[in-house]
């Protein structure tokens, strides 16, 4: 239970700090470090949850959850430098 | 005496785990803000580790700190001038998202403190353990991704396949970094059949140990962009069409073996029995050539050998002509 | 008795981390900097893979840290010389 | 067996017409049009199933106790799933005609139908970590394809819209993982029969409640919608305003009532109300005032979602039952009325850009002589956006005036009133225009198959749906779980 809160906090914590930089970052590209920082927040949360302790198995579905979670997070970063990429060659 | 000591460490890791959060998130230097990004992704590895999420560790080092920190590293360079470039933004309104901020994290906070009050502490835990069995594979995330909740799964190699679209929209194959130096090249040539290998352990291993398909198709896709990065010529290896299948492969077998399933079973994605595991490892083989395909053209920025895929367009664009 | 050796040894290898991030902190330039973690890392990850090692009684596993060691080594080394060399070329280092 | 198992082939048809439409880049057009066709044929089976024997269930993998993710449709989903494959079949048609560049129908159809995927797997989804891959699934195949119209005011909207996007997902995110911290579950029909109004509770409904309000540009957060509508090719446009924005809205919907009814507030129910006002208020104001026909048609659209949000109050006043079915049947013809009219707008705001090089509307003198047909369908829409009968619009907006007497809320008529007359003079405006004498826009040709589809949505806004109603009120009644049966 302390530990599950500790990590809960701490992930909430971490995805406040990413809403914020999201907020207030104007480069595309801090922007979306932020963004990720915050997804990230989301996850530690999940898999602080998901934690039982050391002699319990930990719970299987945040886990599957959180894969899925990054690998969306990661595709995502792929397409939004893929599109800042284009908008500079406008500029070009 | 034991507890003490990890709790000691914990702290000390989420310490450091707010503190690389923050300088992530308040950085106005682009070099400075990716460094710290990949540092930051390490450290997920390792809480991962810590938390008992051996599969999301694997991953998180892979994907999270190895393939994003290649992405942004080739982005980086589009961004070179403009490090500096940050618009004056109102005081008042710096301080408003602050508040805003605060309170939103005790807000959270409360929300969580009560949900874990309010817990069971159990969820689908159990439920899931006792059912992995069931499943066709021992390994109780490998039985979630590809069996309970294997449609997630489909799903989200949509979400792949579609993020792969649009950067092939945006644009044809990017600038390479140059040669690298001969004793970087001299590493990556006997590190990438290593990884190669470790892929494909990965992807055999995933059914009753951490591991599974993300891992290894990103570990295949990691050999790749070393490659590519140190400016051995990938592209040379595969060609546009042969990509478009490669793309396609993870989606096309699971949707069909889900197809296949229903008109067997009843469900959409029902394996039988006595197939699952069959059935688990042949979507996971297609999935991890999908993803390797994907995270790597996602890296080269667009379909190798530019010219040929010109060539094929004033094709048909002819043909197209012809008919309408 | 092959517990303390363990235990020894791993304290010995997190001694070189501290050395080496001491380094890393107070050494006044790139070369002494990178020269000082490189160093103290490897021989420190040696000494802590060795007192693991002996911790974990099966021996597939005990030749996977041995597995881990080298490949960091050989990352950390290619790295160095990398970070070192692009400091040559006369850009300026980070700080 | 083809019949019962139709949500599922209307997930798998387009899934895979996609992948073959990438394999295939020269048979694109053709896998894509039968892959509509079929879907449409497959989401009026759905609805005849459920007519037939209420709301369906199909379980994926046959897992059960919530460990597997369970596809659910009742009226509400499956009349949007209808409108859904209706429009794209449409928009299908004329994007056909619309891209002339084979390389870039190419770069259109997978995405497209990966669009498709995202929409039928949202609208059927019964899971809440389902709903936020769908979402985001939705979420970047519409930035890709906002951004395929290739110019720098696009791929600027598309940035902007991905930011938003990905930041409306996360905050969703973090209100499913407090709730399965609290209840352990994922599954919506399961959480419906656990959940409490208690603080995590209400906590997890804001957030995901918040992050669907971004994503469906309700008022202070609009900022970014007319510019990503107004930029997008326009079958892409037709299908953000019509779609992408109103299944966030579906979502809220189901949420609230399906799902978290007991932990609903009225005082939160209010708020969403005045800020769907101040949206309707708002959004035609700045579409009067709009320069370009596609913006006008984006502004447009603000507004026509706000009055979705007034339903949301209105709703609640009602005892769960048979007139709170009746106010939910007027919500879903107000929200399907819309889809019909602003894709039929963005339609032919496409065939006017196109043939006269610019959509500025001071300068449409004369596009009613040469592009009757395309004005004809501008006018349709028009009827069905301002509200006139027969269209579908107008009845339910009477029955929004209705319940607004009903529940004793009148404030919200003045409400209505004022965005049915900004409506009628934006709408009024382009038709002066374009009825003008100015000849700038000389004798063009228009395809057939690019105004016929446009003809045929606006048809279904403002004729079908203004006689279907009828047929609607029933279905609603007899197959929704709002209703508790």
């Amino acid at each position: 239970m302390l530990q599950e809160l500790l990590y809960g906090l701490a992930g909430l914590a971490v995805f406040v700090i990413g809403l914020r930089g999201a907020l207030l970052h104007d480069n595309w590209l801090l922007r979306l470090l932020s963004l990720n920082v915050c997804g990230a927040g989301v996850f530690i949360t999940f898999v602080a949850i998901a934690y039982r302790g050391l002699t319990l198995p930990a719970d299987p579905v945040p886990h599957a959850l959180v894969l899925t979670g990054i690998v969306v997070a990661v595709s995502a970063m792929a397409m939004a430098l893929a599109l800042g990429r284009r908008l500079r060659s406008y500029d070009d | 005496m034991n507890d003490w000591l990890l709790l000691s460490f914990d702290i000390l890791i989420l310490f450091i785990l707010l503190g690389l959060a923050w300088l992530t998130c308040n950085t106005k230097e682009i070099k400075r803000g990716v460094t710290l990004f990949v540092a930051f992704g390490l450290l997920l590895a390792v809480i991962w580790a810590r938390l008992k999420a051996p599969d999301l560790a694997l991953a998180e080092a892979i994907i999270g700190a190895g393939i994003s920190g290649a992405l942004l590293l080739k982005a980086m360079r589009d961004y070179t001038e403009q490090t500096s470039l940050s618009s004056e933004t109102s005081r008042f309104y710096v301080w408003g998202i602050n508040a805003a901020s605060l309170a939103l994290f005790v807000l959270l906070a409360w929300g969580l403190w009560h949900a874990l009050e309010r817990s069971d502490g159990v969820r689908l835990a159990e439920n899931v353990l006792i059912t992995t069995p069931e499943s066709g594979v021992s390994h109780p995330v490998t039985a979630v991704l590809l069996n309970f909740r294997a449609y997630d799964t489909l799903l989200e190699l949509a979400v792949v396949f579609t993020a792969v679209l649009v950067v092939l929209a945006m644009g044809t194959k990017q600038r390479d970094f140059g040669k690298g130096e001969p004793i970087l090249i001299a590493m990556v040539r006997w590190l990438a059949p290593i990884l190669i290998v470790t892929s494909g352990y990965l992807l055999w291993v995933g059914a009753h140990a951490p591991g599974g398909a993300f891992q290894a198709g990103a570990m295949l896709a990691a050999a790749f962009i070393l490659m590519s990065m140190t400016g051995v010529r990938v592209d040379s290896m595969l060609n546009d069409s042969s990509m478009r299948w490669l793309l396609v492969i993870g989606i096309g077998v699971f949707t069909i073996t889900g197809i296949v399933m229903l008109l067997i079973n009843g469900h959409f994605l029902a394996y039988s029995k006595e197939l699952a595991k069959m059935l688990i490892l042949l979507i996971e083989a297609a999935a991890t050539l999908s993803i390797a395909a994907a995270l790597t053209l996602a890296y080269l920025g667009g379909m190798p050998k530019p010219q040929q895929k010109t060539q094929s367009a004033v094709k048909i664009d002819k043909t197209e002509e012809g008919t309408s | 008795m092959i517990d303390y050796l363990a235990v020894l040894s791993i304290f010995i290898g997190v001694c070189f981390f501290f050395a080496g991030s001491v380094g890393l902190l107070r050494l006044p330039d790139l070369f002494s900097r990178l020269h000082a973690l490189a160093k103290a890392d490897n021989v420190g990850l040696a000494f802590v893979a060795i007192g693991v090692a002996m911790l974990e009684s099966d021996l597939i596993n005990s030749l996977k840290m041995l597995l881990i060691w080298l490949l960091v080594m050989a990352a950390s080394s290619v790295s160095s010389h990398l970070i070192a060399r692009h400091a040559l070329r006369g850009r300026k280092p980070n700080e | 067996m083809m019949i019962n198992d139709a949500i599922v082939w209307l997930i798998a048809i387009p899934l895979l017409a996609s992948l073959l439409s990438l394999v295939f880049p020269k048979k694109g057009t053709a896998i894509a049009i039968a892959g509509s066709i079929l879907g449409l044929l497959a989401s009026v089976a759905l609805v005849y199933q459920v007519y037939q024997s209420g709301p369906i269930t199909h379980e994926l993998g046959g897992w059960k106790d919530g460990l597997g993710i369970v596809l659910r449709v009742d009226a509400m989903s499956a009349l949007f799933i209808v409108m859904t494959m209706l429009v794209v079949t449409m928009v299908g048609f004329y994007a056909s005609a619309y891209f002339t560049d084979a390389h870039k129908k190419a770069q259109f159809w997978p995405l497209w139908l990966m669009m498709v995927v995202a929409l039928i797997a949202l609208l059927a989804s019964g899971d809440l970590f389902n709903l936020y891959v769908t979402l985001e699934l939705l979420g970047l195949s519409a930035v890709g394809l906002t951004a395929l119209s290739d110019n720098r005011a696009a791929v600027q909207a598309a940035i902007r819209y991905l930011g938003i996007g990905l930041l409306g997902s996360l905050v969703f995110l973090m209100g499913v993982a407090l709730i399965y911290t609290a209840y352990g579950v994922l599954d919506l029909a399961m959480l419906a029969t656990v959940v409490e109004a208690e603080p995590a509770a209400q906590l997890a409904l804001a957030l995901m409640t918040a992050g669907l309000l971004i994503k469906s540009a309700l008022f202070p957060m609009h900022f970014w919608l007319p510019a990503a509508h107004a930029n997008a090719p326009a079958p892409v446009s037709a299908a953000l305003s019509a779609l992408v924005v109103k299944v966030s809205v579906y979502l809220i919907i189901r949420l609230w009532f399906d799902v978290f009814s007991p932990v609903l507030q009225p005082t939160a129910s209010f708020m969403l109300g005045v800020l769907g006002a101040l949206a309707v208020v708002w959004g035609s104001w700045q579409a009067l005032r709009a320069e370009r026909l596609k913006l006008m048609a984006a502004y447009s659209t603000v507004a026509q979602l706000g009055y979705l949000f007034i339903f949301i109050p209105l709703v609640m006043a009602f005892p769960v039952g048979e007139e709170r079915n009746t106010a939910l049947a007027a919500f879903l013809l107000l929200a399907l009325t819309h889809a019909f009219a602003k894709s039929a707008l963005f339609l032919s705001s496409g065939v006017v850009l196109q043939r006269a090089g610019h959509d500025r509307i001071a300068e449409l003198g004369g596009t009613a002589r040469a592009l009757p047909l395309t004005i004809f369908v501008i006018a349709l829409a028009g009827v069905a956006l301002i509200g006139l009968p027969p269209s579908g619009s107008f009845l339910g907006k009477w029955y929004l005036i209705s319940s607004a007497v009903q529940t004793g809320q009148w404030w919200w008529i003045v409400v209505i009133a004022m965005g049915s007359l900004l409506a009628a003079g934006y709408m009024f405006r382009i038709l002066g225009h374009a009825f003008g004498p100015d000849e700038s826009i000389g004798k063009v040709m228009a395809k057939g198959s690019e105004e016929i589809p446009a003809l045929i949505l606006a048809l279904t806004a403002t004729v079908v749906l203004g006689f279907g109603s009828a047929w609607m009120w029933d279905f609603v009644n007899l197959a929704s779980p709002l209703a508790g049966n």
